[in-house]
């Protein structure tokens, strides 16, 4: 075995405190050690040639690194390694930067004696560092994308495009998502429906598309590039080749029932299409309200259709199939402004949450009167955001502009509308949104800055006395208004449960489903080949959530262009020879990484699987027999380090 | 009987002894012996609200020891203490929490109170309306012997009951124990979007005119929406809004009285108790008339 | 040559292993006409300068069983050891240190003061404790220096196999003789049995849920112990997974757990703190981010003496051998 | 009317301090959003707003000491339940009195309260007078 | 002869490495007499070691892993509490202070916290003073 040591000066930051000659001398008299030299910056081009001869030269077969911390230049030095053709696994760092220059500057004997101490610890492990493979393993072509709001749509299409196979599942009738039920979209002020509707129609179209609606993921199993999924598809009970969406079938069905897609404020029938943009473009039957199909009470709906197209002997089909990665794009459910009783939503009739306003000011475009709106508006900003009482201390985002949004709208179809916006802060700070601020208070729109306490209906007139400070001219406003509107939050959606149930991601304290590092990879999750798409990661408006979605396919892509990954190569390793299949270690394994396997003499082994293993080693600490081991931290490099440290 | 240690405060002997008096009565219909603690001292009223005032807390821990020592002797069923005055409740409730959070002060008022024996901690404060609950209100309703169904009442729970959130005895936006009570001993329940806003407190001493604007308000809210009387569990909310209707009526001529009665005697009324019980003299605002013309 | 020579010897042990031998029944004759036995206290008319009188090497191997803890043991193990060929450490005791090794937990004064002065039982005013030396009438009478900690005996001499188990079974023992007699030994040191666990060979091993986990910790005597489902799954502590096999799981057929009287395997040094971290982490596993610590405390209260249960046979040969005195 | 200058100072900063040891709050924390102000039943009579008496503080405005507003407040803790950020204005506002209140200064003097008055006022109502506005 | 005490830390290498780098860069300073052990996470960490660093010479012994609820491997985490408690709980029955052996959470942005778990610990170690665990290698009464 031939080591090689190199201490590092780090410029002074190490060398002013510890006395690198000391270091090198205590280095040169360990075994195996057939060269140390110190360098005042081997991370720089110049200290990482020297190591490439050096390897070279002296026919190194070991390297120990006496330098800063493995996680600040470990991978420099790994790929020194790899381009010197040694195996990357077989190079120790030992941190007396951090851990010794820095942490103890006020005491630089000990320092010192403290880098040679970790010197020593690296090399007794580097000698028993034996190299990893990262295991290579193929990798396909498809994706499953949870979820059909704008960004698990813009994701299908962007891996459709590209040719991957997606499997687009959602668990309404239709896709579109919330994006679907909004009047118009801030700054720019397009149609929502006019602008949603062709990308819609563009994933049916889609080759590389299968699209499940009214579907719900049951269970995934496996691991990147052998994910299994099973998708539970509930019956429409309305052949959607059939259907030619007349719409004969709905007059005749007995059954109302508050209509989702306009939240409530009209009514739809047991048989309905969601909207009038819906895709697939069929109808669909809701056995939760129809009068029932086991036994048969009505058949009004079948009778009525001459394309023939309703059948009520359908059942929930069970789909299975194979993908490499995931987008999970679940999106957000709105605030329950109930939670937030002195706003008297749900309880005073002129109180609506602002989803309600966009398609009250939707259907009005189109003709339609959901409700009628007074003159004078209030809308109330963060409700159900930026708020402990309710355990919610996130801004959602797009409320102020949504607010200002809804506002201007009101203002075009009426000038004469008198609107307020009681605001805590206005927050602006996207591609154009300041400016459409300012278009607001130019058209009028009153922007007051003070948290609405409570409001008060007055029981004759049902009008609105909303109590509230305005806290820049430090006076009360008790003013009654016609209508009021409260810009509720964004919270995760019920929906994303399930899927984080199945696939166990973890959630950020704010609920929303957390991904792996906060700046530098913002789509991805801690599980390999799962990715974040739109508002399911937290509050975010239509361009955010379509960019996220087009990241997260690109982060796909990156995987699976590849056609093989390289798994981790710290994993667990089971001894044959030793391991009693006492599966201790099975349960343990976060990743359900290990089986226990029966083997032909009925005797049991473990067998991890080297793929799933993320290299925890929890299994290798529980195992009682010392089968279990992690590679990289064997039981005898620990004891060496132990020894070494001691 | 279950017996639980009951603290009456100063109030309750004096000005709204109607309130105590109706309140025992009613507790022995729902099997309820409530056993005076003996040697209590005021409550140290309104809790002290700065971080170091440990001396006024002590008033209330000097209570929990009497519970403690009731207990010890096996006088009482209940380690809680039962309170009627929601001033009280708030007092005591506020000073046992603080006591179960922070040890360390504990231990300090212990070590301050070397004539006392130790209060080992533990004792919680209920209100007597937190214990009817507990018995479910179907109890109630089956203790119920006469109907005052025609009898428009708004409660009033202002602050005590419901505030901080820590000594809430029921959600502090949407309380519902009072309506519960009412609706199970028969009387049409008035709500009001002024029930649990402040009546002013202890501001009556220095700021009477606060009060007055205030009682208006609260009131008028209550009597726009069809109520004919309050209900409160608070005798200084009593006063607030009930004595002070003089001043009320100085200020808006055209405004009329409206009497305000504690809950318990109404359950009274409702359970057909002796009449003395109500000892409705002491009501500010004869409640006597409008039960007549109700034909209770 | 003649047949070769094998001796028996006890140092601290309950005899079982003695009995173990004889257990042997017909195989014993096998063995007799084998070897020739030239010292064995407990059957045999054998004295210890006989032994003395021998050649360094003369005895071809000498089986001592039990713990060592007095001068008497360490005296008659040295003398063995120099004698003898091979030693092989018989059974439990002499192997990991045995129940004899618990007393590691105490220290000799408190032994010797609760024996003979403290116990309920004992009649003894004056507080008379055993001497090394006494004077009586007839002279000074000796005993031997009986000592604060318990060792194994790999912990005094050199060892050259083991035979585990409380007792070792027939068929290990006969295995290790007739590979002794054939001379077909593994390498010296070696444990004379299998080298995987007892789940290996447990029946109940089978029985095991998909993911082992024990909601809490349940002692034998507080339930009705199901013989056909394995105890760690019925929430009872069985020493097993970090445990040899090969005693043919005596305990398990008795409806009991395993105790770990063969000792650990693989590269295990320390059993119980191995079993300890099996345990511990499958203790309340099932929904773990939910647990409190204090139900964690609750939990763990369930394991009433995690020393006397995890190291049941093994304190001796663990790494902290024995309890601080101060 | 001259606008007032308001300077940042270390004598500021230490009130601001203290009525956070007092108070047991963090009174930055305030983000200056009036929802207590709007339902703080006493709002109408005091001189500032509950809201400013926090701004103030923040800006270690010492003078707020020698406003009505803080004795006005009726300790409901109407404000306490509705805080977004969590905040305690009445743990505030009393923290103010006692700085005045422990230097001996009693903002009630018993005397200005007529005989008749005090005897129809009930015990509670006297006993948190005194226990609120005298030290 | 007064000795320096030495500890061992074992460090999982996500958060509380991490967070030792983070003292390290913000210059917390920390008393000298610790060595980390790195693994990836603190529940490969087995009672076995832990002992093991004491009988080789080690004064106190600290485990510090992720927060609860923060495990980079989901829940590895809740293991090593429930490994250090029940080994805490045997120590004792050796005769071993409480002290000696000890488990904190510490997350990667937490530099001030390490360094005053650590210090914190040397402290208390040094009033204990080294383990001396070699009564049972010799025999005197
Ligand atoms: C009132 C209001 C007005 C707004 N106005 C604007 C605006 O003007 N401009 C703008 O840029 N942004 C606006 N937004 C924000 C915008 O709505 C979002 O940015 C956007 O809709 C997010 O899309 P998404 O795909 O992430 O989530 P969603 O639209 O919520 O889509 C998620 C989809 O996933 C499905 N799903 C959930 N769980 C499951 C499951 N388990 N299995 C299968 N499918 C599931 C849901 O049914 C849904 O179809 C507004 C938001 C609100 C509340
Ligand atoms: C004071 C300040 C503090 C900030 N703090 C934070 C923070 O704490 N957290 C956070 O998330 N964000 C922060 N930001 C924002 C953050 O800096 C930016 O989001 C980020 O740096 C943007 O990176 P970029 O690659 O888009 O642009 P840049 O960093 O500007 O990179 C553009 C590069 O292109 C080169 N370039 C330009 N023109 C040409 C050309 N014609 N040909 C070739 N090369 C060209 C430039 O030289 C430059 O190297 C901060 C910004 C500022 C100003
Ligand atoms: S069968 Fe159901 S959906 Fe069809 S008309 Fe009747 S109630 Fe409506
Ligand atoms: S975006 Fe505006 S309204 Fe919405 S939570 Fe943030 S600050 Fe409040
Ligand atoms: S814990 Fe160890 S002995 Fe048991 S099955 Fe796993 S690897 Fe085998
Ligand atoms: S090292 Fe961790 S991830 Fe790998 S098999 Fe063991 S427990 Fe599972
Ligand atoms: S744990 Fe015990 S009972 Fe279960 S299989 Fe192993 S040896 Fe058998
Ligand atoms: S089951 Fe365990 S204790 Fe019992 S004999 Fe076998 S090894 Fe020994
Ligand atoms: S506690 Fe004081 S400041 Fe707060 S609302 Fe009540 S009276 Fe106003
Ligand atoms: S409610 Fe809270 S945050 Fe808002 S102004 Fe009042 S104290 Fe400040």
């Amino acid at each position: 075995m031939r080591i090689g040591v190199y201490v590092c000066h780090c410029g002074g930051n190490i060398s002013e405190v510890v006395d690198i000659n000391k270091v090198v001398e205590a280095a040169k008299l360990e075994g195996d050690v057939v060269l140390v030299k110190d360098n005042s910056h081997l991370c720089s081009n110049d200290g990482q040639t020297l190591m490439l001869n050096d390897i070279k030269e002296y026919k190194l077969d070991k390297v120990v690194v006496s330098a800063c911390s493995p996680q600040f230049q470990g991978l420099t030095f790994m790929r020194v390694m790899e381009t010197a053709g040694l195996n990357p696994y077989v190079l120790e760092m030992a941190n007396i930067r951090e851990q010794c220059s820095w942490a103890h500057y006020n005491f630089p004997k000990e320092a010192t004696d403290k880098a040679i101490d970790l010197t020593k610890i690296a090399i007794s492990k580097v000698r028993l560092d034996t190299p990893l493979d990262s295991k290579k393993m193929p990798i396909g072509k498809r994706v499953l994308v949870v979820g059909a709001g704008i960004a698990g749509i813009q994701a299908s299409l962007d891996l459709g495009d590209a040719g991957f196979k997606v499997y687009l599942v959602e668990k309404e009738p239709s896709i579109g998502g919330h994006m679907a039920q909004l009047s118009k979209t801030f700054p720019t002020e397009d149609c929502s429906a006019c602008i949603l509707s062709p990308k819609m129609s563009d994933v049916p179209a889609n080759k590389n598309i299968e699209l499940m609606t009214y579907s719900q993921v049951e269970s995934i199993t496996g691991y990147l590039g052998n994910y299994e999924v099973t998708v539970n598809k509930r019956p429409t009970y309305v052949d959607p080749v059939k259907c030619t969406a007349c719409g004969d079938c709905v007059p005749v069905c007995p059954i109302d029932v508050p209509d989702e897609y306009n939240e409530g404020l009209s009514l739809r029938k047991a048989i309905y299409i969601t909207s009038d943009i819906a895709v697939p473009h069929s109808y669909v039957l809701d056995t939760d309200h129809c009068l029932g199909l086991f036994p048969l009470a009505c058949s009004k709906c079948r009778d009525a259709c001459e394309a023939d197209a309703i059948n009520y002997d359908l059942y929930p089909e069970k789909v299975k199939f194979t993908v490499d990665t995931i987008i999970i794009a679940t999106g957000f459910d709105i605030f329950d402004a109930k939670k937030k009783p002195m706003f008297g939503f749900g309880k005073f009739e002129n109180v609506y949450n602002a989803l309600e306003m966009e398609r009250i000011i939707g259907c009005e475009a189109e003709g339609k009167k959901l409700a009628e709106v007074g003159k004078k508006i209030a809308l109330i900003q963060c409700v159900g955001s930026r708020d402990e009482q309710i355990n919610r201390e996130y801004c959602s985002r797009v409320c102020c502009m949504y607010a200002t949004k809804l506002a201007q709208l009101m203002k075009r179809s009426d000038p004469k509308k008198d609107i307020s916006i009681f605001y805590t802060d206005m927050r602006t700070y996207g591609k154009g949104f300041e400016e459409y601020y300012k278009r607001a208070q130019k058209s009028g729109v009153k922007y007051i800055r003070g948290r609405v306490a409570e409001i008060e209906e007055n029981p004759d007139t049902k009008k609105l006395k909303l109590k509230v400070e305005d806290t820049l001219s430090r006076s009360f406003i008790e003013s009654e208004f016609d209508t009021v509107v409260l810009s509720v939050g964004l919270e995760p959606n019920k929906g994303t449960e399930t899927i984080r149930d199945i696939l166990r991601i973890s959630k950020s304290s704010d609920g929303f489903l957390q991904e792996a590092h906060p700046k530098f990879r913002p789509v991805d999750t801690l599980i390999e080949g799962v990715f974040l798409a739109g508002t399911v990661q937290g509050p975010k408006d239509i361009p955010d959530a379509v960019a996220q979605a087009s990241a997260a396919a690109a982060r796909a892509i990156r995987l699976m262009n590849q056609g093989e990954y390289e798994a981790e190569p710290i994993t667990a390793w089971v001894d044959e020879d030793i391991c009693a299949g006492c599966g201790i270690c099975v349960g343990i394994c976060p990743y359900d990484a290990i089986t226990s396997e029966e083997q032909s003499d009925g005797t049991r082994l473990a067998v991890v699987n080297e793929i799933l293993c993320k290299g925890c080693g929890s299994c290798s600490g529980a195992c009682p027999t010392g089968a279990s081991q992690q590679k990289w931290f064997d039981i005898t490099q620990l004891r060496a380090m132990l020894e070494a440290a001691l | 009987m279950k017996k639980i240690p009951y603290y009456p405060g100063c109030t309750l002997k004096t000005t709204g002894k109607n309130f105590e008096d109706s309140a025992i009565a009613t507790a022995k219909v729902l099997g309820l012996k409530l056993l005076e603690i003996d040697r209590w001292n005021c409550c140290g009223t309104v809790t002290s609200l700065t971080q170091d005032d440990l001396i006024h807390h002590i008033a209330s821990v000097r209570n929990f020891i009497r519970v403690q020592e009731m207990n010890e002797r096996g006088e009482v069923d209940d380690y809680r203490l039962l309170t009627l005055c929601s001033m009280c409740y708030n007092t005591l409730k506020s000073v046992s929490n603080v006591m179960q959070e922070r040890p360390d002060d504990l231990d300090k008022i212990n070590n301050f109170m070397d004539r006392e024996e130790d209060y080992k901690g533990g004792v919680t404060v209920v209100h007597l309306l937190e214990l009817i609950r507990e018995m479910g209100f179907d109890e109630i309703k089956s203790k119920v012997k006469k109907s005052l169904g025609k009898l428009k009442v708004s409660p009033y729970y202002g602050c005590t009951l419901l505030r901080p959130k820590e000594v809430a005895l029921d959600d502090p936006e949407v309380p519902t124990i009072m309506e519960d009570l009412l609706n199970a001993i028969g009387v049409d329940v008035i709500d009001s979007p002024k029930k649990s806003m402040c009546c002013g407190s202890y501001q009556t001493v220095r700021n009477p005119k606060t009060v007055v604007r205030l009682g208006y308000e609260i009131i008028e809210s209550a009597r726009k929406r069809g109520a004919e009387a309050l209900v409160t569990s608070c005798p200084l909310c009593a006063f607030n809004l009930d004595d002070r209707q003089k001043e009320i009526k100085l200020e808006h001529p055209d405004f009329e009285r409206m009497p305000v009665f504690y809950f318990t005697q109404l359950t009274a009324l409702a359970f057909g108790l002796k009449k003395d019980v109500n000892n409705f003299d002491l009501n500010f605002t004869d409640p006597r008339p409008l039960l007549k013309k109700k034909k209770i | 040559m003649g047949k070769p020579k094998v001796a028996f010897y006890w140092c601290a042990s309950c005899g079982g292993c003695e009995e173990a031998v004889v257990d042997l029944a017909e195989d014993i004759l096998t063995v007799v006409d084998a070897v020739d036995i030239v010292f064995w206290p407990v059957a045999m008319d054998f004295k210890k300068k006989d032994v003395q009188a021998m050649d360094d090497g003369a005895i071809a191997v000498s089986f001592i069983n039990g713990a060592v803890r007095t001068d008497e043991q360490v005296e008659m193990v040295e003398l063995l050891r120099k004698k003898s060929g091979l030693v092989v450490a018989f059974g439990a005791c002499a192997h990991i240190g045995g129940i004899p090794g618990l007393a590691n937990f105490s220290n000799s004064k408190e032994i010797l003061n609760t024996l003979y002065r403290d116990l309920d039982t004992v009649d003894n005013k004056e507080g008379v404790i055993p001497q090394t030396r006494t004077k009586v009438k007839s002279g000074e009478v000796t005993l031997p220096r009986f000592h604060n900690t318990v060792k194994t005996l790999d912990q005094v001499i050199d060892v050259d196999y083991y035979l585990p188990g409380c007792a070792p079974p027939p068929d290990l023992i006969m295995g290790a003789i007739n590979a002794i007699l054939k001379g077909e030994l593994p390498p010296k040191g070696s444990v004379l049995a299998p080298e995987k666990s007892l789940c290996d060979s447990c029946r109940l091993n089978k029985t095991k849920p998909e993911k082992l986990t024990m909601k809490e910790i349940k002692r034998p005597h507080e339930i009705k112990i199901d013989p056909d489902l394995c105890f760690l799954a019925q929430g009872l502590i069985c020493l097993g997974p970090a445990t040899r096999s090969g005693c043919g799981e005596r305990c398990i057929n008795a409806n009991m757990p395993c105790r770990g009287c063969f000792g650990p395997v693989g590269n295990v040094v320390d059993h119980g703190a191995k079993i300890l971290s099996s345990i511990a982490s499958i203790l309340g596993m099932e929904n773990e981010e939910a647990v409190t610590e204090e139900e964690v405390d609750i939990l763990l209260d369930g394991i009433v003496d995690p020393g006397g249960l995890f190291y049941m046979y093994s304190l001796p040969s663990s790494l902290l051998k024995r309890k601080k005195s101060d | 009317m001259s606008k007032k200058i308001i300077e940042i100072t270390d004598e500021g900063n230490a009130f601001l301090e203290k009525v956070n040891e007092l108070s047991g709050q963090v009174v930055t924390l305030c983000d200056q959003c009036g929802t207590c102000s709007g339902c703080c039943p006493m709002a109408e009579e005091m001189d500032i707003t509950p809201s400013q008496i926090n701004r103030m503080v923040q800006l270690g405005q010492v003078e707020v000491l020698d406003l009505e507003a803080i004795w006005l407040c009726a300790s409901c803790f109407t404000c306490t339940v509705r805080c977004p950020r969590g905040l305690d204005p009445s743990k505030i506002c009393e923290s103010l009195r006692q700085m005045t209140l422990r230097k001996a200064i009693d903002y009630m003097d018993i005397r200005d309260i007529s005989e008749k008055e005090m005897r129809r006022l009930p015990q509670i109502a006297i006993v948190s007078a005194f226990r609120k506005f005298t030290g | 002869m007064k000795k320096d005490p030495k500890i061992i830390v074992f460090c999982c290498n996500w958060c509380s490495y991490a967070g030792a780098d983070n003292a390290g860069v913000a210059k917390v300073q920390i008393k000298p007499h610790f060595r980390i052990i790195r693994t990836m996470c603190s529940s490969r960490i087995d009672p076995e070691l832990i002992i093991e660093a004491f009988k080789k010479g080690a004064w106190g012994v600290l485990v510090l892993g992720c927060h609860p609820g923060d495990c980079h491997y989901k829940n590895g985490n809740y293991k090593t509490l429930r490994k250090v408690k029940l080994l805490k709980r045997m120590l004792a029955q050796f005769g071993i202070e409480d002290d000696r052996l000890r488990l904190d959470w510490v997350s990667s942005n937490e530099g001030e916290k390490f360094g005053k778990v650590v210090n914190k610990m040397i402290d208390d170690i040094e009033k204990l003073g080294p383990l001396d665990l070699s009564y049972a290698e010799t025999e005197v009464e």
